[in-house]
């Protein structure tokens, strides 16, 4: 088994592994990490992709994707917390 | 010349969305609607370009694919384009207004409605339009983010509640199409839908990439039992947001999944698969009307419908003709005109009313005889009465369907529109009976034209267009996937 | 016989499925989060080993800086939020199930994998803008994406302003130790030449306006944590130009280009790199200004 | 196998010895104090040891240039934490006594 296709399966296993996260746990934080996890574990299987081509260069255009991806998974994450401070505080002031 | 069209699209309301933010809070609400004018501009020119010359292509950057990302404006593309910019225009007028009506309450949401709704609308034109997979997924987070800030504008705990929970099923979901177009790109080495089509040999790759998109898109467009988020989100964001989610919002998902369907997974010979799909189009019809049948709030009674109204545009996947994918579209697009409408009216009735109750609905039509007569109208579309848009939609797929002997979609057609009728009369019956009984402190309120007209135009356009049902058709006639046509 | 290199490359794939395991099962927030931290670390190993610097780069960066210190720094509010009930044991076994099926159905899919047609990468790179292929990918081939990336982190900065509903100044940091100081004053100016390295390195070699950005964000944010700078408010003065700089500066070059040769993010001949670099520079200010502002949003002092 | 080599493998292994030296105190030690003590062990003997491995092994003045600005780096970070933890940890015990 080549490395790459190691590393992909590990991905495929950490989406598996966040999909129950994401069912089973019920704090919107939990959830939220769950959620990042899985974003980790299909980088994972893309940048597994990029070096299952032959030749020695890796495939850049799954990096750029996954580069592409991370920044757009943390604006999301930000913004998730910035609304479950929110959410906190609402729910503080209302009792 | 077309090409740049093509491009202003994506970048104009998107380029606009950052000079509102430049601008000071009070300026923004004074200049949204001369943005969304300005964003409109360059659909006459494009629309006319692609009815008389054919599709448009665009290879961003100057690199074609499988390297660069192209933008292709078909009919199809066409087709949703302008219905945004339909219900961007009589939104513009009355988001104003309403935020305006709703800051003595102490919202601040009109500031930030303006540059949200452009980035939006940036979105869903990017949605449209696109021809690649990964752009897609951008598009799609980008659209996602900006729906739940607005939903979020409604400030309060369970409209917080709703959106925080729409954001969460929002990432789930694009990180399983993600995941799906990850395999792709795995099994065809390019993310262009068109050279995929031709790329993509059937394997255990393409078919977990099937369930992965499905799965994916069917949660954002809120197929039954993926509907549960919905309700929540569209009820209690503010009424321009609820008729934007309920119009375009869930619908740009829908378009992206009727795309790769058809273009890349049916020519596989996973048509069957479409089984599902339809069958789950059928049980949202039925529980969706049920649901809404039981409501006694007013705008939760409207999101529910739209989760039945949803159903009959997953009934193609097992009638898969040409017929049927036109009328999918027709009633998507008669659907998008008559929901905004409904929910600009439902959130005008919440606005004077001070109540969102349907018992406090009494006698309410004499204030406000123009919003009623909306909903009305609105409703003969939704029940699909004719001459609707919402009629001629439904009788093409019904034609369709009979066609095929699909009988289990014969009868939720029939049954959703008899539903359709018996949710939507409660709405009516108390309007129109018996006499006005002051509850709240802003109870009897009159409303301003600027308020009533905008959704009384929608409601025209959804009636229309059943009249002028031919010109979206032969829109759509050549952009029909060839497995198709 | 395993070769030590692939032994290594399996005990890392496991340490991360554990410590994935880990971050779920902790008991407390505040243990969860350690764990994805460490999580976040380890997956940074694991793009190096893909031959993936850049990846690599920017989920230290990313990955396991910015988002541990956001989630860090929601802990306090987010474990006094209220949730819904916890699911039943019935779902649990049904997300269990869901969980072995995705698994098996993914790496079915993987191991399957025909080969696929290579991307004509070796006759376009010499054409583009860049040298670097993972540059040229997202700032000529895939420029597009990266313009709408920008607008994705302009928007989230917008939505989680559009939910303050006061506009009053962000809360001071706590009063911290002078050590921390002396660090940060010390950290400071390397931070800024390694931003300013990475990013001229960006157009040959693994690096760019990401991984610049982030690490001028990583300084901004603890330059605010030290309490060195007075807390200031991004929403006011000439910041908001600054923070939508990146996303202008596309609109822009993507406008020009249409004018120019009528097809956007076309670059001129010959003025190919000098726009990516100020592409890359806007980009760079974009990122860094988004992320301090994503951090210190909602710590305004009605806040907290 | 050449001088500088041979070197460069004693000092990676006495890198090493501290590194899990570090790791066994971090797991074993009973309070936060003496925890903290086993890690800066690790980080500034066991990462200086190992850079100076690095670069005899890279032959190259920049490579080695590079690695010590990072073991400098590295220390100041770690001393600032160990300090910032410790505070903490104080605080923590006063607010007990409270």
């Amino acid at each position: 088994m080549s490395s790459a296709l190691w590393f992909s399966l590990v991905g495929a296993a950490l989406v598996a592994i966040a999909l129950y996260g994401v069912f089973a746990e019920h704090h919107p934080l939990r959830r939220l990490i769950a959620l990042n996890m899985m974003a980790s574990g299909v980088f994972l299987v893309l940048i597994g992709l990029a070096r299952q081509l032959p030749g020695r260069v890796p495939d850049p255009v799954p990096h750029a994707m996954v580069l592409t991806g991370i920044v757009v998974a943390v604006s999301a994450t930000a913004f998730a917390l910035a609304l479950l401070r929110r959410l906190s505080r609402v729910q503080q002031e209302e009792g | 010349m077309s090409e740049a069209l093509v491009v202003l699209m994506v970048l104009l309301p998107l380029l606009l969305a950052g000079m509102l933010l430049l601008a000071p809070g009070g300026w923004r609400q004074r200049m949204g609607l001369s943005a969304t004018l300005l964003s409109v501009a360059p659909l006459p020119p494009l629309l006319w370009s692609v009815w008389h010359s054919g599709v448009v292509e665009v290879a961003l950057g100057g690199w074609q694919p499988p390297l660069g990302i192209a933008l292709r404006a078909d009919g199809l593309a066409l087709l949703l384009l302008t219905l945004t910019a339909l219900i961007a225009l009589p939104l513009g007028l009355h988001a104003g207004p309403w935020f305006r009506a709703h800051a003595t309450v102490g919202g601040r949401g009109g500031e930030w409605f303006w540059p949200l709704w452009l980035f939006l609308w940036s979105s869903l034109n990017l949605l449209f339009l696109a021809a690649d997979l990964f752009n897609a997924y951008v598009g799609l987070e980008l659209g996602g983010l900006a729906a739940v800030a607005l939903v979020a504008l409604g400030g309060g705990r369970d409209a917080l509640q709703a959106a925080l929970r729409y954001l969460l099923l929002a990432l789930f979901a694009s990180m399983l199409y993600l995941l799906g177009v990850a395999l792709l790109y795995g099994a065809g080495g390019t993310l262009d839908l068109a050279l995929l089509g031709g790329r993509l040999e059937s394997g255990v790759a393409s078919r977990a990439a099937l369930v992965l998109i499905t799965l994916g898109l069917s949660l954002k467009g809120a197929l039954v039992p993926f509907h549960f988020w919905l309700p929540p989100a569209h009820a209690t964001a503010p009424a321009p947001v609820s008729a934007l989610l309920s119009a375009l919002v869930v619908k740009a998902p829908l378009v992206l999944l009727l795309r790769i369907w058809f273009e890349l997974f049916v020519p596989l010979g996973f048509g069957a698969a479409g089984e599902v799909l339809t069958l789950l189009g059928v049980v949202a019809i039925l529980w969706g009307s049920l649901q809404a049948l039981r409501q006694q709030r007013i705008k939760p009674l409207v999101a529910w419908s739209t989760v039945a109204q949803l159903g009959y545009l997953f009934l193609v996947f097992a009638i898969a003709t040409g017929l049927a994918w036109s009328a999918t579209l027709l009633h998507l697009t008669a659907h998008a005109l008559a929901k905004a409408a409904l929910f600009l009216a439902a959130g005008n009735i919440v606005l004077a009313l001070g109540d969102d109750r349907l018992s406090s609905l009494r006698g309410a039509s004499h204030g406000m005889p123009l919003t009623f007569f909306t909903v009305g109208l609105a409703g003969v579309s939704l029940m699909g009465l004719p001459p609707s848009g919402g009629f001629v939609a439904k009788w093409l797929l019904l034609q369709a369907a009979l066609e095929q002997g699909r009988w289990l979609p014969v009868v939720a057609i029939l049954a959703g529109s008899l539903l359709a009728a018996a949710y939507l009369f409660p709405l009516l019956r108390h309007a129109l009976t018996g006499t006005l009984k002051p509850t709240g402190e802003s109870a009897g309120r009159s409303l301003p034209l600027r308020l009533e007209l905008p959704p009384l135009l929608l409601a025209l356009l959804a009636l229309l267009l059943g009249v002028l049902a031919s010109w979206p058709l032969a829109l759509l006639k050549p952009a029909m996937p060839v497995v198709l046509s | 016989m395993i070769s030590p290199v692939l032994l290594f490359d399996l005990l890392l794939g496991l340490s991360l499925l554990w410590l994935a395991w880990r971050t779920l099962a902790a008991h407390t927030l505040f243990e969860a989060c350690v764990s994805f931290i460490v999580f976040g670390l380890l997956m940074a190993l694991s793009w190096v080993r893909l031959d993936a610097p850049d990846v690599a780069l920017a989920e230290a960066a990313v990955g396991a800086g910015l988002t541990g210190v956001l989630l860090l720094g929601a802990l306090e509010r987010a474990e006094r939020a209220r949730v819904e009930a916890a699911p039943g044991p019935w779902w649990r076994r049904g997300a269990g199930l869901s969980a072995l099926l995705l698994f098996l159905l993914l790496a079915a899919a993987l191991i399957t994998l025909p080969p696929r047609p290579p991307l004509p990468l070796q006759e376009a790179l010499p054409l583009a803008a860049a040298e670097h292929p993972v540059t040229a990918v997202l700032l000529d081939f895939r420029a597009w994406d990266t313009l709408l990336e920008s607008a994705v982190l302009v928007l989230a900065v917008v939505a989680a302003w559009s939910l303050e509903r006061s506009v009053s100044p962000p809360r001071p940091a706590p009063v911290c130790s002078e050590v921390l100081r002396s660090l940060v004053r010390l950290l400071l100016p390397f931070s800024i030449l390694s931003a300013g390295y990475l990013l001229w390195r960006g157009g040959h070699a693994p690096g760019g306006a990401f991984q610049a950005g982030t690490v001028l964000a990583a300084a901004g944010i603890l330059l605010l944590l030290s309490d060195l700078r007075r807390p200031f408010d991004l929403r006011r003065g000439y910041w908001p130009l600054a923070l939508l700089s990146g996303l202008l500066l596309f609109i822009a070059v993507a406008l020009g280009t249409l004018g120019y040769g009528g097809t956007a993010l076309d670059y001129p001949p010959g003025g190919g790199a000098a726009l990516v670099l100020l592409l890359e520079l806007g980009l760079t200010v974009t990122i860094a200004l988004a992320f301090i502002a994503l951090f210190s949003s909602g710590r305004s002092r009605g806040d907290e | 196998m050449s001088v500088a080599t041979l070197l460069a493998l004693s000092l990676l292994a006495g890198g090493l010895f501290f590194f899990i030296a570090g790791t066994l105190g971090l797991l074993r030690f009973p309070d936060q104090l003496c925890r903290i003590h086993a890690l800066t062990k690790a980080d500034n003997v066991g990462l200086g040891l190992l850079s100076g491995s690095l670069a005899l092994l890279s032959g190259s003045w920049a490579v080695a240039l590079k690695l010590l600005l990072i073991w400098l780096l590295v220390m100041a970070a770690g001393a600032t934490v160990a300090q910032l933890v410790a505070a903490s940890h104080q605080a923590g015990r006063e607010g007990d006594r409270d």
